[in-house]
């Protein structure tokens, strides 16, 4: 046994003396190693949900109409400028030139069209279809001017065009980029080895600036042991959002890495079902609001790292207030609240997906209602049923979730959302925000709707899930925030 | 080996994989939650999702959903997964590249370490080597695998940085896949070695009691000899027993394994398609698994008749 | 000339003596037979010789073989003189061979270690010692379990005398064997070592076995040899009263009345037949053996009726059906005149009423987990109107003062027990229903001979008292002698011979008979032979 | 194999009284812990978050500032909980099954038997997770999922025992003083298996044990807020380069009582397994 372990050990000083015996070049690397939580299903943003298809491909491989920048802002993408009429109704794109996909196609507005119309047909898989909704009409007008016809006015229709549902497909190859991506970027897939990593590498042929990267491995490393000991030993250079808040404290304290807490769109919030009694009474919901200690939530969950939100809006994005304030944490008057809606002894039902963020508020959500004589039993569920029974059947009391969308507010103005909270007051003033372009006009309405959604205290607003990017000191480039779930490695690169 | 013998267990393999097949294809359709709302996420609309369900072919009866399974598993089709849209083969084909090598070492790493030790053990029969062996075996076999393995990963990885704690570089990358894979290796086989040790002690020290051993004995065989020649063989046959069994255990093990380490392996498929709720890959992939095992234990069954003339029937 | 000498040898294991002083001299080609009751110390003698006693054994005193002393003796040296100077054989053929490897390689493995041949050559030598032992016909391909008790028992003997060894020790070679069989094993043993020369220790817990073979008899109890002697002076010069009384238990017949006036019979089997069918998954076996074939039987009250037969016979198979244990395929019962069918309940609790049984192995009769009082209850109330606790208390104190054994064991458990007193219990179960006939199979043959004495005394006592008729089932003709009236000699499933037990056993008529009568040693014939020649 | 429970009179069974000694401490801090831990064991302080031993923590506190020692002691009632009804969910349909099967024999014996075959081939982990899917998770699925698995096994244990004991002689005894079947499988059968049951339930004891722990660590079994050993494992591993003390207690605390039940469960065959003991004889 121990001649064994000698062995063993004495196999890996070999190894590990012939790896560091490779010649150092001078030159600075062009690889990037990233860490990735989860494996994507495919890698077709058209066709998948699932964030970590966006965060590999977004950008590096398929390119959209517009496009985010690092703050929020929305850039120009394949379409260099664009017109908007007066009545807001009608968008004429002017597309770039000379831009053709990883298999030669050239891109130009049938391309642009074919593209936009699959994700609006009715046979379409797209999982943001919404996005879509408003589009009337799209036309080309010459290979280079595209002009899209909208139902009404709207105003994130650009920010919409630059969500990776979003991106530009040709039509030969849009059905068989689930596993043979073929799109704009600079970058091409090279190879998915299911399970572990995603290579990507430089496109030779790309219309735009040249990446400083040659290749881009996505390794899917999930486990947060497993990642901390991968970041240490430098097989990963970089984990956008790395997935245990707990080891950020060891990474902060070593210099040989950069350690970013930055903004999502996760707004993680104790959902309530407001047609259900007693949550259909204000007060109950209000208790519940006061009764939670978003500071120890935060805390406890995401090691003091998420940022609280007092309604359901970013504070990175346009127009935020900060509502965090309006129900302090108070149990007496939490019970005080019950006892005058005539509730005692309320038991609900806590429902928990299966992020860590989820489960672990849970607990202390838990915990914390108890002592304002809310008895709350958690239930674990996986995302499956959680679509199902919570999403889709709106069959719970509470749950915990992080909704990632950005700006979402129009949730609440759906009819038939889970939330339940069919607010015809709520509606007008979210159908007013949809119609109106003005900038200073929309920030207006979308303080105010802030303002309505906490007032009714529709759900208790916890925190902004934190991104937590740790990587090489030596790298830079990368996104701080994300104002989407992706990773645009276009302008990463190694520092001498 | 007598044909009436070698017919009925056939037959009860066939029966058991039958039933077998029979209670996966069962369990995975009562199974909640509809894969096309995992894949389409939150802003999905009812249209886009009844959509992908027709695609994916979940409109249709259960019965021909079963039917068409299970032929195809006979013609060596899996069916294609919901998620990953690639042929489920392949993707087990892929998992295999690292579970099986994985089982491998793990089954290789518990033969080495038991059959020795155990043999060893039981030839200083209450000596202080004998008793140490012994309570380090009792401590193995109560030490939880993935706690065996984080604690691993806590020195191995953390501590002493000598090991990857975790993912799987590739074959192609050479001997730092085998690195990859010696930490969960250890995981897996030291406590089935601790149980492999203390049967291979206790088969062969009741072997050495047996009147023949003694009658090799009288012969003039010396200890070791007759240790050697008649009782080692006779010694094997619980042990294969057990190994028949660890089987089936090293198969969950991998399940648990293959997280901790995030090995992209059958068992990391498995967890994950059914948080997906990727019913092809789960049944077909678990459909495999359990296969695997009825046959693994269909060839203890033939490994007994070859060790032991007993059961191959009088010629 | 002296081969072996064993010079006040002691052993003791853990603290228990297990060899007091044993002191015992074999001379070359000489057969002497050690013999002595179970726990007596003789087979640790032979494992003594062998040097091959268990570990931790400690032991003082010499063992001297053809002048070396064997104590003395260096591992390495020890195993050569195994298998080459000192053959051994073992009681069980059953566990003596390794079942993994084919009873030639097993043979020919001694030539290879003693005589360094090769194995084609070891193997011609291996044909040629089995041809020796008998098995001519027997390929050396085969495996242990494709032989019989006798043929594994030849192979034995075979291994042990493949390299012509100067001593061959048989620890009860034959106990495991039918009598024929056994007859045949002593004359393969017998003209061996006469033909080679070689010394016999022949172990054997039956004095008749020993007195028809051995040149010297040695008697061993706890531990030490107490009585020694040429065989043809032995029997008449006896002085320690252990010997004396072994050799008296070894001959005794129980005091008891020969029937005399024989009434109608109350129990009647006619054309008893039982099929036994190999399972087979596809169809009914085509030839189901017959374990037992249209017999017939009558017995009438107070009588004795002996039933023997070697294993295999059906014996066992008839007396199961008797008791309705087990279905007849063809054939009837009749008890007191009244036919009746074991299959149905209540003609089986009728007939269990009237017709109980005693155990051979008195360890396995009783539920370890029950007190005697409580397994001898059983019957009351499911066989008998229910009986208050009194009562019951009071059927097995007087029960178990009948059989000779004090009320209160009706408290203990099985294991608090002797053999010999397990059987006395066992017998007062079987009384407890008051039953006209009790089936006896092989009631003594786990006993050793001074119980199975006081048992075969009691049994006749009792049958005097309650005038119930016996049924003994055994294989020893001596015994048969001793307690029967009557005796059916079963054979292939087949009564092939009955009448009078006396007349039977002096004038066989069927051939089969004849063979058992010849090949059972009838211990006071030969020692009436042997002093008849003094 | 002259008596299948002859009581040994040896008081020198080492690993007897150890296991004995080890199983009573867990089964007594189990036992404590209904009443009274040092703190409540689900009460969260925030601002202790992960502090080491101290006087009032002795073995600290996890990320949420529970005192991890009240953790552990609550974490030995909930998982010998699950483990006993485990075990008496296996006992109360294996031995029936294997007695019934035993004492029919035939076709229904070969199915009993064939179908005990097959919940072995499916991995009881696959089978929690189903299970999992199918209730959704908590301690009475782990409870049932190991549950199922004691069936067989102890189905098996009865069923062999019970097929050797068929034929002794006591038996037909019983037969013979007119008892019908099932009086004997109860009076005579059941009792002498009995021990055979004991020691098995002691081995599928730790085996339960393990079990519950891999189960509640992949957050398949015991859910929060009830604390539970194989949780504490499941919360300290991403904890393990900060607080590696969070995952050796738990841990430490499962090897601890499984080598107890061990050490018992051995303990207790070399007394009452008279396979082990038939050469000395």
């Amino acid at each position: 046994m121990i001649r064994l372990l000698t062995k063993a050990c004495l196999a890996l000083v070999l190894v590990t003396a012939s790896v560091a015996m490779a010649p150092l070049s001078a030159a600075p690397r062009t690889d990037l190693n990233v860490g990735m939580r989860l494996e994507p299903p495919h890698l077709d943003p058209t066709a998948g949900a699932a964030a970590a298809i966006g965060e590999i491909v977004y950008a590096n491989l398929f390119e959209g109409l517009t496009r985010m920048a690092a703050d929020g802002a929305i850039k120009p993408g394949l379409a260099e400028s664009w017109t908007v009429s007066p009545d807001g109704k009608v968008y004429t794109f002017t597309l770039r030139k000379g831009v053709t996909f990883h298999d030669g196609t050239p891109f130009d507005a049938a391309v642009a069209k074919f593209a936009l119309d699959r994700a609006r047909a009715s046979d379409s898989v797209n999982p943001q279809k919404g996005l879509f909704e408003p589009i009337e009409a799209v036309e080309v007008i010459d290979p280079a001017t595209l002009k899209v016809t909208l139902k009404r006015p709207t105003g994130a229709f650009l920010f919409n065009l630059a969500w990776p549902a979003a991106v530009m497909v040709a039509p030969q190859s849009a059905a068989d980029n689930k596993t043979k991506p073929i799109g704009t970027g600079p970058f091409k897939l090279d190879r998915w080895a299911k399970g572990s990593q995603v290579d990507l590498v430089r496109h030779p042929n790309y219309w735009g600036a040249k990446p400083a990267l040659n290749k881009i491995s996505f390794k899917i490393i999930g486990d947060p042991t497993a990642a901390y000991a991968a970041m240490m030993a430098g097989d990963v250079d970089a984990y956008p959002i790395f997935p245990a808040n707990e080891n950020i404290p060891q990474f902060q304290a070593d210099k040989r890495f950069t350690v970013k807490i930055g903004n999502t769109e996760g707004k993680t919030i104790v959902a309530i079902n407001n047609a259900r009694t007693p949550f259909d009474d204000i007060r109950v919901r209000r208790a519940l609001a006061h009764g939670i200690d978003r500071k120890a939530v935060i805390d406890g969950a995401t090691m003091g790292l998420g940022k609280p939100i007092g309604s359901h809006y970013a504070p990175q994005d346009a127009g935020y207030v900060d509502l965090t304030g309006q129900y302090p944490y108070d149990p007496e008057k939490a019970k005080a609240l019950l006892k005058e809606a005539g509730v005692s002894n309320l038991k609900v039902k806590l429902i928990l997906p299966p992020p860590d963020y989820a489960r672990r508020s849970g607990e202390i959500i838990a915990a914390q209602l108890k002592k304002i004589g809310v008895e709350a039993e958690l239930v674990p569920v996986e995302w499956a049923q959680w679509l199902s029974d919570v999403f889709r059947g709106k069959n719970y009391d509470l749950t915990i979730i992080s909704h990632v969308e950005p700006m979402d507010l129009d949730i609440y103005a759906r009819d038939d959302y889970y939330f339940n909270y069919a607010n015809a007051d709520y509606k007008a003033l979210y159908a007013e925000l949809a119609a109106t372009s003005d900038p200073e006009k929309r920030k207006a309405l979308i303080e105010k709707a802030q303002r309505k959604l906490t007032d009714d205290s529709v759900n208790v607003f916890m925190f902004l899930l934190p991104k937590t990017g740790v990587w090489n000191a030596k790298l830079e480039g990368l996104w701080e925030n994300a104002p989407l779930p992706v990773n645009d490695f276009t302008a990463v690169r190694w520092r001498d | 080996m007598s044909p009436l013998w070698l017919l009925r267990r056939i037959a009860g393999l066939l029966f058991a994989l039958v039933a077998a097949s029979a209670i996966v294809f069962v369990l995975m359709d009562l199974l909640p939650g509809d894969p096309a709302e995992i894949m389409l996420g939150t802003n999905a609309r009812p249209d886009t999702l009844a959509a992908l369900r027709a695609e994916m072919g979940l409109d249709r009866p259960a019965l021909i959903r079963y039917a068409d399974w299970a032929l195809g598993l006979l013609r060596g089709d899996f069916g294609r997964s919901l998620t990953y849209s690639v042929p489920v083969a392949e993707l087990v084909q892929e998992r295999l590249a690292v579970t099986l090598p994985l089982a491998m070492m793990a089954i290789a790493l518990t033969l080495f370490i038991a059959l020795p030790l155990g043999a060893f053990a039981a030839s200083r029969r209450k000596s202080l080597t004998d008793s140490t062996i012994i309570a380090v075996t009792q401590l193995g076999v109560a030490i939880p695998n993935f706690w065996f393995a984080m604690m691993l990963v806590l020195v191995f990885a953390i501590s002493w940085r000598l090991l990857p704690s975790g993912g799987f570089p590739g074959w192609s990358a050479g001997p730092s896949a085998i690195l990859a894979l010696i930490l969960p290796a250890i995981a897996l086989a030291l406590p089935q070695a601790a149980i492999l040790t203390r049967v291979m002690r206790s088969s062969l020290l009741e072997t050495l009691g047996e009147d023949y051993v003694r009658t090799a004995r009288a012969k003039g065989l010396t200890r070791a000899e007759a240790l050697r020649r008649h009782a080692f063989r006779n010694a094997l046959i619980p042990v294969l027993t057990i190994l028949g069994l660890q089987f089936s255990f090293l198969i969950a093990g991998t399940v648990v394994i293959e997280n901790v380490f995030s090995l992209p392996g059958l068992g990391r498929l498995i967890f994950q398609a059914i948080n997906q709720r990727d019913l092809v890959v789960v049944r077909s992939v678990v459909m495999l698994l359990i296969a695997s095992i009825i046959v693994i234990n269909f060839c203890v069954d033939l490994a007994y008749a070859l060790v032991d003339p007993r059961l191959r029937g009088r010629s | 000339m002296t081969l072996l000498v064993l010079d006040d040898l002691v052993a003791t294991l853990d603290g228990a003596a297990l060899l007091r002083g044993v002191n015992l001299r074999v001379a070359q080609g000489e057969i002497v037979g050690l013999v002595g009751e179970s726990g007596s110390g003789k087979s640790m003698t032979a494992l003594a010789i062998m040097q091959l006693l268990p570990e931790r054994t400690a032991s003082t005193g010499q063992i001297l073989f053809g002048g070396r002393d064997l104590t003395q003796t260096a591992e390495a040296a020890m195993c050569a003189i195994r298998g080459r100077d000192i053959g051994l054989i073992f009681q069980e053929p059953m566990t003596a061979l390794n079942p993994l490897k084919t009873v030639g390689d097993q043979i020919a493995e001694s030539f290879m270690l003693h005589e360094g041949l090769a194995y084609a050559e070891a193997l011609d030598k291996t044909r040629a010692a089995m041809d020796r032992v008998g098995l001519a016909d027997i390929p050396a391909t085969r495996y242990p379990h494709e032989l019989s008790g006798g043929q594994r028992q030849r192979i034995v003997i075979a291994m042990a005398i493949a390299c012509r060894p100067k001593l061959i020790i048989a620890d009860e070679p034959t106990s495991a064997l039918d009598v024929t069989t056994q007859a045949q094993i002593l004359d393969l043993l017998r003209s061996i070592t006469r033909e080679s020369g070689a010394a016999l220790l022949l172990i054997s817990h039956d004095l008749a076995v020993v007195a028809s073979m051995a040149d010297r008899i040695a008697v061993m109890k706890d531990g030490r040899i107490v009585e020694e002697g040429a065989t043809r002076s032995f029997f008449g010069a006896m002085r320690d009263p252990y010997a004396h009384a072994l050799y008296e238990a070894s001959v005794h017949r129980p005091a008891r009345q020969p029937m005399m006036n024989k009434t109608a019979p109350f129990f009647v089997a006619e054309n008893c037949t039982r099929l036994y069918r190999k399972p087979s998954l596809f169809r009914a076996d085509p030839q189901p053996l017959r374990a037992v074939d249209h017999v017939s039987l009558a017995l009438s009250p107070g009588e004795s009726v002996g039933l023997v037969g070697e294993s295999g016979s059906g014996k066992s198979t008839l007396a199961r059906a008797l008791l309705g244990l087990d279905p007849l395929d063809q054939g009837t019962l009749t008890l007191d005149g009244v036919v009746l069918d074991p299959a149905r309940k209540q003609d089986r609790l009728r007939l269990r009423r009237k017709v109980q049984l005693v155990f051979q192995d008195p360890y396995s009769s009783f539920d370890p987990r029950r007190t005697i009082g409580w397994s001898m209850t059983e019957a009351l109330g499911h066989l008998t109107e229910p009986v208050s606790e009194s009562d019951k208390a009071r059927r097995v104190a007087a029960l178990l003062e009948q059989v000779g054994l004090a009320p209160d064991f009706a408290g203990r458990f099985p294991h608090e027990m002797s053999g010999g007193q397990r059987q006395r219990a066992a017998i007062a179960r079987a009384l407890m229903t008051d039953p006209e006939l009790i089936v006896l199979d092989e009631p003594v043959s786990a006993l050793d001979v001074s119980i199975r004495a006081r048992i075969l005394d009691l049994l006749a006592d009792l049958q005097a008292q309650h005038s119930v008729t016996y049924l003994f089932i055994t294989h020893d003709l001596t015994l048969l002698r001793a307690v029967t009236d009557r005796t059916l000699v079963m054979q292939k499933g087949k009564i092939v011979e009955e009448g009078p037990t006396a007349r039977l056993l002096d004038e066989p008529q069927h051939p089969y008979t004849q063979a058992l009568v010849a090949a059972s040693p009838d211990l006071p014939a030969h020692v009436a032979g042997l002093q008849s020649d003094v | 194999m002259s008596a299948l429970t002859r009581p040994s009179s040896s008081a020198a069974h080492p690993s007897l009284w150890f296991g004995a000694a080890m199983t009573a401490i867990v089964v007594l801090i189990a036992l404590v812990s209904l009443v009274w831990t040092p703190q409540d064991p689900t009460a969260m302080e925030m601002t202790q978050r992960l502090q080491g031993p101290s006087a009032l923590h002795w073995l600290g506190t996890d990320r949420f500032g529970r005192d991890v020692l009240s953790m552990a002691m609550a974490g030995a009632a909930i998982s010998l909980q699950v483990s006993f009804v485990a075990i008496a969910f296996g006992m109360a349909l294996g031995v029936p099954l294997g007695l019934f099967a035993a004492m029919r024999g035939g076709v229904l014996d070969e199915a009993a038997m064939r179908m005990s075959d097959l919940i072995f081939a499916f991995p009881a982990l696959l089978t929690a997770i189903m299970l999992r899917e199918l209730f959704g998770p908590g301690a009475l699925n782990a409870m049932i999922a190991i549950g199922i698995f004691n069936v067989p096994v102890f189905a098996r244990v009865t069923y062999g025992a019970a097929l050797s004991l068929r034929t002794r002689d006591f038996v037909t005894a019983s037969r013979l003083a007119g008892k019908s079947e099932t009086l004997i499988a109860l009076d005579h059968i059941l009792p002498n298996v009995l021990p055979l049951l004991i020691v098995q339930a002691t081995i599928q004891l730790s085996l339960g044990i393990l079990a519950e722990a891999a189960l509640s660590y992949m957050g398949l079994g015991v859910q929060p807020p009830a604390p539970s050993w194989g949780r504490m494992l499941n919360d300290a591993q991403t904890l393990m380069a900060v607080a590696p003390r969070l995952a050796l207690v738990p841990g430490l605390c499962i090897v601890f009582t499984v080598l107890g039940l061990n050490l018992l469960g051995d303990g207790l065959r070399d007394k009452l397994d008279p396979r082990l003991r038939r050469r000395q004889a």
